[in-house]
């Protein structure tokens, strides 16, 4: 069944060009990885599939009525003055509370469970941003270099989960320069687009 | 709208510098400035009402500073457009915590500091109602003027919204002259009170779609 | 309707004393009108012209 | 625009030389021909750019941003001409060049709109996004208008009544009213030709890469 399409997308910034008629379609439990040079639009184009940005051509529709979205971006989304413990109370309440807390110990972060999470690692802080994927529940998987600054271990973990939230169900959109070893179809953006 | 509300003010609490600055040096200025020059007490008792409209206007753009900004640096922004798909509850939420934390305390000292300076004892929670109405104007106004610049500076953000206070500034005038001279204080403070909440309402939906503008 | 309302040219400068305020209001305006004008015409030719060369 | 420049000198030459003398003030109130006229003014473009602002925000007319972005410079420079002739008026009448009065204050407000504005486009370096928020700000801060329009009987305070108002018929007698018509008409036309010639340079800059640039010039 399909969940998003996009027909003929196109995005121009002060009037430079990033990229123009894409048509694509993505359907439930199936996977879509999104290639490209450095500022060929990647993240745009993922922000123009949830909607924050609006296209300069084209549309994106969702056949699902209030599709459950979950996204990790660049930015973490984590309160830096407040301790991890602190930032799943306030990602979370109280029944998907437990689901989060199981999967911080799995992730190792409970030694630092207290500390503020200004003084944690890069890895950490990514890992802690990561429960708010692991420990909802959502329709679609929205991901931008979800495996920059982790560790193998974390990866495989990664990597696991999202086979699992495959096969039931769940699609996925990622950007990634690391080859995630899930079976997905493509999608490349050139950089330059010639008119 | 409650689990919003209870968020901002977990988040705010935590946040010492964000919720107890602004106080401080409230009354900082409050002390500095009958020292700065020395005035009789008479004449204090005349136009110490100015100082204290003076540093509420002030006090009150300080405090809503960075009311957005950090939320949009660290990207709880875009999450919470994945869920609500409008920044209305969110920003409601965020106004109303940080006029009880901030904006109600303000009040409070602005009161006992004019109590200190010749307001009788009987007036000073009517002083207390003015001001604490108004700085629910004046944050509104701001936090308009924070969205506006959200990571541009907030200069920007006092250059677009201080015109949007200065009539807000002469409604708290002339409701502090009812009390001085005793009479209207009943109608003004309604007055303040209906503009107060008017615009609580209103604001939020042109700062949500500020908000969206800069997410785009 | 149109009868000269001043004595004479002198008097016209003076205006009994607030001459000097109204002329300078005037002065003042006309220069900044006129001098927008010309600013902004300047800017546009400087414009067409990059932008002449630049097509070539 | 030569028409603007034409009635713009006739109303002010009527003004000055043939209107005769009023009699408080004297012959500074010829200043009148060009206060009034400016602050109408000032107040007129604000609200042709609030329906540009509600324009491009609803439709998202792309013109009506940079029409906003073009008539600012030009409410700057009217709104203070319109101080500028307020506060010298001010000295032989009033005694003082700034009087804390409802309506010079309400001007001097749309004055740092003015400002506001065009700050707040130029720090976005994203144009479509600076041309949103500003649209945003415009829209909101129309509400001033009707404060400056009101302050003169709000606070009755020492400011002249407005020599025009549509409802009372005009307060001044005829033989100065009709070069002061002529000049706000005056006014006008040459504040749009200088709107259009800004807009003209602003389009321009806007517009370079586009494939009509280029052929139009």
């Amino acid at each position: 069944m399909q969940l998003v399409t996009a027909d003929n997308l196109g995005y121009s910034i002060n009037e430079k060009r990033l990229f123009h008629n894409l048509t694509f379609s993505l359907n439930s439990g199936s996977g879509l990885h999104i290639k490209g040079g450095n500022g060929s639009g990647k993240s745009t184009l993922l922000r123009i599939i949830l909607g924050l940005t609006s296209p300069s051509k084209g549309g994106v529709e969702y056949c699902k009525p209030n599709l459950q979205v979950s996204y990790l971006g660049h930015k973490n989304a984590i309160k830096h003055y407040l301790t991890p413990m602190q930032n799943l109370e306030l990602m979370f309440r109280s029944s998907a509370l437990q689901n989060a807390m199981k999967w911080m110990n799995t992730l190792g972060l409970n030694k630092v469970q207290d500390e503020l999470t200004a003084n944690l690692s890069f890895g950490q802080q990514k890992k802690l941003a990561l429960i708010r994927i692991f420990a909802s529940q959502s329709d679609l998987i929205v991901l931008d270099e979800p495996f920059v600054g982790l560790d193998n271990a974390s990866r495989d973990l990664l990597n696991e989960f999202l086979q699992k939230k495959l096969a039931s169900d769940t699609s996925l959109i990622l950007t990634s320069h690391i080859e995630p070893n899930i079976l997905c179809s493509e999608l490349v953006l050139s950089g330059e687009t010639d008119d | 709208m409650i689990n919003f509300f209870s968020l901002e003010a977990f988040k705010l609490r935590h946040k010492l510098r964000a919720w107890l600055g602004p106080l401080l040096i409230m009354i900082l200025v409050l002390i500095a400035f009958p020292l700065s020059i020395d005035i009789s007490q008479y004449d204090l008792n005349k136009f110490y009402f100015s100082v204290i409209v003076v540093s509420l206007l002030m006090i009150s753009f300080l405090a809503t500073e960075s009311i957005f900004s950090e939320d949009y640096e660290d990207g709880s922004l875009e999450q919470i457009h994945l869920e609500e798909k409008d920044f209305y509850k969110i920003t409601l939420a965020k106004i109303l915590v940080h006029v009880l934390f901030i904006g109600i305390p303000m009040a409070l000292i602005g009161s006992i500091f004019s109590f200190a300076n010749g307001v009788s004892l009987a007036e000073a929670p009517k002083i207390f109602v003015i001001l604490s109405i108004s700085t629910l104007i004046l944050f509104n106004v701001f936090a308009f003027g924070s969205a506006l610049s959200i990571n541009k500076g907030s200069m920007l953000g006092v250059v677009a919204s201080l015109p949007l206070a200065l009539p807000a500034i002469v409604l708290l005038g002339r409701g502090v002259r009812t009390v001085q001279y005793g009479q209207g204080f009943f109608e003004v403070s309604v007055l303040m009170a209906g503009v107060a909440l008017i615009v609580t309402a209103l604001m939020p939906i042109i700062i949500s779609a500020t908000l969206k503008t800069h997410l785009e | 309707m149109f009868n000269f309302s001043f004595t004479d040219f002198h008097d016209f400068l003076t205006m009994d004393g607030h001459g000097i305020y109204v002329w300078t209001v005037y002065l003042v305006t006309f220069a900044l009108i006129a001098g927008s004008f010309l600013i902004v015409r300047r800017k546009l030719n400087v414009f067409k012209r990059k932008l002449e060369n630049a097509s070539e | 625009m030569f028409l603007g420049f034409s009635c713009l000198a006739m109303g002010w030459i009527w003004g000055l030389a043939f209107a005769p003398e009023d009699a408080i003030q004297g012959n500074s109130y010829r200043i009148i021909f060009l206060h009034v006229p400016a602050s109408i003014m000032a107040q007129l473009i604000y609200f042709f750019m609030s329906i540009c602002a509600l324009m491009h925000l609803v439709w998202r007319v792309k013109l009506a941003a940079y029409l906003i972005k073009s008539a600012a410079p030009v409410g700057v420079l009217i709104t203070f001409i319109a101080l500028f002739s307020g506060s010298i008026w001010g000295i032989p009448t009033w005694g003082t060049w700034w009087q804390w009065d409802a309506r010079i204050t309400s001007t001097l407000i749309l004055f740092i709109m003015y400002l506001g504005i065009i700050t707040l486009h130029s720090s976005f370096s994203n144009a479509e996004k600076a041309d949103r928020l500003m649209s945003i700000l415009v829209v909101v801060g129309v509400v001033n208008i009707p404060i400056i329009k009101k302050s003169v009987d709000w606070w009755s305070t020492l400011h002249q009544p407005a020599s025009i108002s549509i409802s009372d018929g005009a307060s001044i007698d005829p033989s100065m009213l009709y070069p002061l018509t002529i000049s706000i008409f005056g006014m006008a036309l040459t504040m749009i030709a200088l709107g259009i010639l800004v807009s003209k340079l602003y389009i321009l800059t806007r517009e370079k890469n586009k494939k009509w640039v280029q052929s139009h010039v």
